[in-house]
């Protein structure tokens, strides 16, 4: 084995929950997605906007990290519970 | 009482909840399903909620509202997710007050606050398709 | 629906009124008997109104509250008359507006012209005497 | 008969309804008053004032006729119904 394929060097997995329009334009409820190289939220925006361009389209997009709206310099973790949340319109 | 429930709401038990004996005044929002949206028929509505964001959130809307107006009294709210046809109830808020102009101004701010920050979302039935409400600008 | 009764208010009966396909959006007001008036503990209230002045005033609200939100679907006045105890649900207001801003905008006008000019009176009884309720300056 | 004592010179009277604070001042539910001389509400104010002092202390007083609250200027008839409205406290 190579020292790159060691399990320690592999970037941590997240799973991110997708509500309203972000499931329709993903096709899934969730996404699993290697931790960004900044390890910020902002990185992950990053990440789901190359792939999805649909996003960008939205009136807004927030990101969720255990149940509280985070900011694009917020640290992630692996065990964290991360949501992309769309414009909301409750009531 | 903060819910978010897939049965259908009861107002007037929603509204028991806020009595109190040093509150003269209630007042509450309903929310219902309208028959169209910008001109266009609505057949149903489709509601989901992240729970348990939305719970958390709730709560964080509650203590922003009792913060701003700390002589508020009680606080209920029920939200209800999945499908909904038209005049079923979406959403109740009630609050009660000592005095009335408060209760308006702290309801009002409540169902406002709740509009922007708890993910809730509705998608739109229409006879030819359906859409996410508020997604695009 | 505009009522002034010696019966008890039914709350959920008057939301219903306003209930209407057109209209996303109900407030509703409720006044109800404080344990306490500037402080002075109150036993029970005593309302009395000069009918039918009454009644024709509460239209006029009504048809005021009607010219300045045009939009306004339906409207439901109820107002308790007679001897009521601490809790006792003494006026009703409800509003169906086809959005939100307006149903409080609505309803606060319509309680709070319903106050000024409504022929209706309330005797607030103490532990030692009563008083009539803002007769005085 | 004098001309004076003739009914037709005798001043019509008004009834006047007494409601919440002033029906305590007055002691009575209704009030019988001669129509006052110049007719009009403004006239009942002024002898409603002189018999009754005590309804100069009120923060407001109003005349309703017909149900309709009156300016001092109105004329007053024989058939109206006439109501004093002290200050209102619904809700």
């Amino acid at each position: 084995m190579t020292p790159e394929s060691l399990p320690a060097t592999q970037p941590a997995l997240l799973t991110v929950l997708l509500f309203g329009i972000t499931r329709d334009i993903v096709g899934q409820s969730s996404l699993s997605l290697p931790m960004p190289a900044d390890g910020t939220v902002g990185g992950l925006f990053a990440t789901l906007r190359a792939r999805y361009p649909a996003l960008a389209a939205l009136r807004s997009l927030a990101v969720a990290v255990n149940s509280e709206y985070a900011f694009e310099t917020d640290p992630l973790h692996p065990h964290d519970e991360i949501a992309l949340i769309p414009p909301v319109a409750g009531g | 009482m903060l819910e978010i429930s897939d049965q259908p709401l009861d107002v007037a038990a929603v509204l028991r909840q806020v009595e109190a004996p040093g509150a003269g005044a209630v007042n509450a929002f309903v929310g219902t399903v309208r028959n169209q949206a910008g001109g266009r028929p609505v057949r149903r509505l489709h509601y989901e909620a992240y729970m348990p964001m939305a719970l958390r959130q709730l709560e964080h809307v509650v203590a922003e509202t009792r913060r701003r107006w700390p002589m508020l009294q009680a606080v209920a709210v029920a939200h209800r997710v999945g499908t909904l046809v038209i005049g079923d109830v979406a959403v109740v808020v009630a609050v009660s007050t000592p005095h009335r102009a408060e209760s308006f101004a702290a309801c009002q701010f409540l169902i406002d606050t709740l509009k922007q920050t708890v993910p809730i979302w509705k998608r739109e039935e229409y006879e030819d398709g359906t859409e996410w409400v508020a997604a695009h600008p």
